[in-house]
């Protein structure tokens, strides 16, 4: 972990971040953006063709808690987790205190009757900042290949 | 067929499990309803604005070219050649001069007629097609298509009667209610369902549960819906408009709906999400139409969007979501309404439940083909317009519209 | 129904390969035999102690919730709701006052008794269900219940015997001899088998191959299964009982299955594995006893436990194992048992080829479905007693069993 | 079967597209033709040198073991034992000395023969096999089995002519010419297309579409397909033969298939690639040969293979090739035929599209089952030769032999 | 690879325990263990409900040789293989010569006849200890997210 | 990941690889191996029994770049797109300037309408070499565990 390039601190924030969702730490999951933080899960389609609309869209700390509390506390779904595998992480462009990453990324969707699916792949595009608290991602896209959402998507990703 | 034997005549109001599940009623539809006297909505002319452009779509299990023609109309062709049933087209969109399939080179031209066919004269004296062949015989299947404000429709059916006459009155009224201007798409969804594509119609036309199984706005508190809203058929009970109408003080009024409000433990931190602008000239802040068979066009607020169903055998659906803005729309109105479509699409604060729900009742009831659903609210009959949005009238109209074509 | 023409009346020894595929049997199935009158294993008490307590089984293809009643009683249901049809609850194991379904909000008690509707009345004039609507006509579907030694058991059928009638002196007695004491679970496995549920539990009844198929007591020569033993089948021969017992000098003694003991070349670097404490009151090692149709209740050694099959399709199934041990167990016999359960469960050293021995016949049988097998050993017959264990008697029971519903 | 009835008699060239997806067509090709009067390929000879060498292969949904013999002969079983039908060999491939079922060892001899059935006399008193139990009668279903050119074909219909008379005279002359030595397997690939096993055939005897589909050479210009070549058909025109011929100065000729050329505007970078060393005393570069139902021997410069298809089920097919050198081969025609192999298989720049083209045609017929196909190019019949490629005699041929055997 | 922290060591280690299952040295699997090394295959079912079941338990270099032996020896599947993939290592505690750690997994299992299958995905929860010959597992626990076990385990995971 | 070993640089190396191919910038691959450099697209099976042919072979810059020649201008499919994940890169032997490196792969095939297929799997084996450019691949083998190949194989993996 030493104080080689930024690898390898990114790599543990990747880590960090996946382990919360995949452990159903989901009240975590915001503390890893910056306060005016956003994420988006997009699809390629409607990103190779410049369109704008996200499957999900938080624009600050406000956006991602809500998200957290609604599927707490309203919405409805099927019990389930996920399991998130991460790789090819390469640093885009680094300046000072503000990094560019992207990395690929599968998400397995294990309902908790056991069937397990390849729910969602696809590539993270990453701003990830220096703060006084360690590294936050400033901005996340979560970029997926497929256009398809299986049944529904309530956990971030 | 079992089903249309063993079902009281004229009963819309219990329907036995097996439509859900049985392969021989699925094949049925696709022959009676989705190749029947039916409009199906294809795409957006919005989506192919310029000569040559293309879509592919579904309707049911035919594949469908949708084309802007070179003068500026448009045409929709099955996607399957005359020759030996390729698809010619296997891209979701492009743009061609022609239609060409990749297998042995058949040409047809953007109105489906066959204008070419290679080695049609043989190679030398050699084989060729046979003697007598007639281009003029061999083109696409075409549909008839019409449009309507921005709306693609086609239909495979000769006898399925006008676009304005299969809404009616109060359908296209609803339709230029929202479609007001040009459209632009801001994106598109495709949302898997694990359910018969029915249950996902019925959910739609189901203001009943809107506000039980959504428990969003309750829990949340931020709109309490109000009085105002009421549903809408049209005369023959296949179409529906449901809709919710903002109090004419823009203020909350206790209503049927807060019967749930007690809930209500929690605050949005940032309520920037249920912002409305109004843009369509009334108070009315939710409405859901559909057209049948699959068809829904959806206002929540500012999120307008058009869905088609598609039936992907009998346990499973595609739900494809093409999400709207007027062309006009600025930078404002237009991040309102991407912020705002967090409500709607597969994580839709107020829709992701709609994406569960049908399966299970295809898991609840793929154990017992012949017991059969309940719904008596709001009695058994469908008129033409409801105050209360508690009632399942729009489901029997559905019901209607299924076995007039089923049993026809 | 062809395979019932087409088999000759009572031959039970040989049985055409198109029972384990054909769509249409499996259907019958579900009804003749699922929903029939026969006694299906739901779940443990140990499992909901508490009132509103709940656990969510599969009965063939009917979801059903068996859920701990305020009084202590437990309720069978069937998991659909009486409105439109939905699962009513959709998470594996919960604690619950009552019973809400999330689409409509329909609310039954731990009975089944439809307690509300929401907007039952409407909503100020409007709607509501039809006059004459009665609550007590919608309640859930619900099971007759019987309890023995912790095992909860549940029937669809107003016909099915009372529990002990069905299960005969011969297997309440082999049950009694295993659960002796209230229980503990210790944990679950589900494995999914690549075959049809009938080759599993044929497998299961099959004490013909438990030495030849399992190679692993020969090849370590850990146990030599002495000649102790034999196979005991209710009076109607649906269920069966195979037992070893130890000699008892507690020695090894040369028997049948040291057949094949020229293999044995290895010895278990760790003999902990195959370490056994009495704890029944007899010198039998090994029980393996099934109840139509799809219970099995286990004693390996220490292990024990209760195995319930559900048919996922005609060729697919999904084992379900509950490990057990007892309430009182001490840490010691507890870690002797977690140490044992090597032996058995999806990775077991002498179950794990069950798990592909059914996908290695439903392949080969796939191609021939009119083929019939050979199941000869022992006879004909299903004696209700058999000292020798190569026989294939309890699975000519079973499909006696089976041909009784079938054809019924 | 609906497909007999309402399809014109004789007709051949044109044909209703619910041949490719109904599950009944499916289950009567089983029956009429995988286990009908025909002969398929199983392997190589020189995959199985050795006494006791095997491979498992698959005949339709039959799972069939190919071994040889102690003395040399070469047998092929049906892989399903016959006690309870389990799979015998569940390997690819292996060496055995006798066939052992796993289940509970029954024991066959390389030829089929059920030599020991374990515990047929009992353990001591008990049990055993019923009394007229004759091991002669349980041997394993056999195959009959032909071998030509170090091809190994089998049938399972005592109908099936002898191999000779089956191909006919142009046939094992076509076969003959290519398989000139001894052949050594370069490896495999599988390649599972997303179509019923039909349309693959018809795409390989469907001479048409080589240079319409395939525009890798066009494009490259890297060889212009000359004048020579044809088609040759046996005389039931069940089996079929296409090839091209470089013309006799080597050089390249204008003719038909250059109709396209106008697209070339690429070179290969590196035109090893496409280097020819004649070897089979003639000027083909291409020679595709069909055997019904099933088998392709091919020649594509000196890229040799034989190609086995196997259905799985009504919309999917594996494709199984056997990429062949020949056994005196020296390294550097070894190192040729492994760079020509870029032009054939799942990856082959001239055989890809026939990966797709399959799964086009199946998701654009599957909603419209009574739709045709138009096959008329060189007319409605089936000559013995054709000296255009330009036909669809073959493809005719192809469906004169599924409707004699499926309307037998 | 050098002297930074453990990290690159440790992925050293779980790349070289992948590996020699998946190129099927089984054999050599045992030697990744100390001498008293622990190993369980859970489901992330019987984990969460605090069940102490194992789907595989082996207490120990005679346990874990046994597998091996009976595997090679006594017991009847198809033949397959596995495919490991492995993301998110993360370093949870570390104290001199022991480390704990806990990273993804999932396995692909590739039948003789090509069937391929995402057979198990989870976590593994590794106590990593220094030993004289290098870095050993004193306990590996391969969480399963999915309580399914399609057809049989036998090959470890 | 500094100038420690060559792992930091063989990870970079990985990652721009996977992503030139799931970017769809094809043209670019053929500049991540040496002008003579060897790729070969094998099945275990084949490998397994010592059996030469592969799926795809190309010998040096000019097969590569035909390669992508070809499926830009020639080959007809269906429109799709790939997601890498690799994982357990591992170095076997280093010389000085020439590094032989394993690692595994999961490649899932995305359609342009959604469907999401694990396409293949296996293990990269590399030998990757110091040039004046930075490192390039003298020869990279994908051995893929399946013997199957749906529909068509006509992106690199
Ligand atoms: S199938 Fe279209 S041209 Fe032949
Ligand atoms: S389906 Fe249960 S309340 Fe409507
Ligand atoms: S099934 Fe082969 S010996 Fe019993
Ligand atoms: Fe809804
Ligand atoms: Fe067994
Ligand atoms: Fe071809």
């Amino acid at each position: 972990m030493s104080g080689g390039g930024p690898m390898a601190r990114i790599a543990h924030l990747h880590a960090a971040y996946v382990h919360a969702i995949d452990d159903d730490r989901l009240e975590d999951w915001p503390g890893f953006f910056t306060e005016a933080g956003r994420y988006r899960i997009l699809t390629r389609e409607n990103h190779r063709l410049g369109l704008p609309l996200a499957v999900m869209r938080c624009d600050g700390a406000g956006m991602l808690r809500d998200r957290v509390t609604a599927l707490r506390t309203a919405n409805i779904y099927a019990p389930h987790c996920y399991r998130h595998m991460t790789a090819a992480a390469q640093l885009v462009e680094t300046g000072g205190s503000a990094h560019r990453v992207r990395s690929n990324f599968t998400v397995i969707r294990i309902m908790e009757t056991g069937e397990m699916t390849v729910f969602a792949c696809g590539e993270y595009r990453d701003r990830i900042v220096e703060t006084d608290t360690g590294l936050r991602f400033a901005e996340r896209l979560a970029i997926c290949d497929s256009r398809r959402v299986d049944t529904l998507l309530v956990v971030p990703i | 067929m079992t089903i249309l034997t063993e079902w009281r005549d004229g009963d819309v109001s219990r329907v036995p499990y097996r439509v859900y599940a049985d392969p021989d009623i699925h094949a049925r539809e696709q022959q009676r309803i989705f190749r029947g006297p039916v409009w199906h909505f294809l795409c957006l002319e919005a989506e192919i604005p310029d000569a040559g452009d293309y879509k592919t779509v579904d309707v049911g299990d035919t594949p469908v070219i949708v084309v802007r023609a070179a003068g500026g109309g448009v045409n929709a062709l099955v996607n399957r050649c005359a020759h030996k049933g390729a698809l010619i087209c296997f891209a979701v969109r492009g743009n061609v001069r022609e239609l060409t399939c990749v297998y042995h080179n058949w040409t047809y031209d953007l109105a489906g007629n066959l204008t070419g066919v290679a080695f049609r004269r043989g190679v030398g004296d050699d084989g060729g097609m046979e003697p007598g062949f007639d281009l003029a015989e061999h083109g696409l299947e075409r549909l008839r298509v019409a449009v309507r404000r921005g709306l693609i429709f086609g239909t495979l059916s000769a006898e399925t009667p006008e676009l304005d006459a299969y809404l009616g009155r109060a359908m296209l009224a609803a339709m230029d209610r929202v479609l007001i201007k040009p459209l632009r798409v801001l994106g598109y969804h495709s949302q898997i369902l694990p359910n018969n594509w029915k249950l996902y119609m019925e959910n739609t036309k189901d203001s009943y549960h809107a506000s039980l199984l959504h428990v969003f706005h309750n829990t949340f508190g931020v709109v309490r819906f109000t009085m105002g809203g009421g549903i809408r058929l049209s005369g023959n009970g296949w179409h529906h408009l449901s809709f919710t109408e903002r109090a004419a003080d823009g203020g909350e009024s206790a209503g049927a709906e807060s019967v749930r409000s007690l809930k209500q433990r929690y605050r949005l931190a940032d309520p920037g999400l249920m912002e409305h602008r109004r843009e369509l000239g009334d108070r009315i802040t939710n409405a859901i139409q559909t057209v049948f068979p699959t068809l829904v066009i959806q206002q929540i607020l500012n999120a307008l969007a058009v869905r088609q169903l598609v039936p992907r055998g009998p346990d499973k659906s595609e739900l494809l979501w093409t999400v709207l803005g007027f062309a006009d729309d600025d930078e404002e109105i237009t991040a309102l309404r991407l912020r705002t479509n967090n409500l709607v699409g597969p994580a839709g604060y107020v829709s992701m439940e709609d994406g569960c729900i049908g399966g299970f009742i295809q898991r609840a009831t793929a154990g017992d083909p012949g017991a059969r659903s309940f719904m008596r609210m709001g009695g058994r009959g469908m008129p033409p317009e409801s105050r209360s949005r508690v009632t399942e009238a729009a489901v029997r109209g559905f019901w209607k519209a299924w076995r007039e074509l089923m049993e026809a």
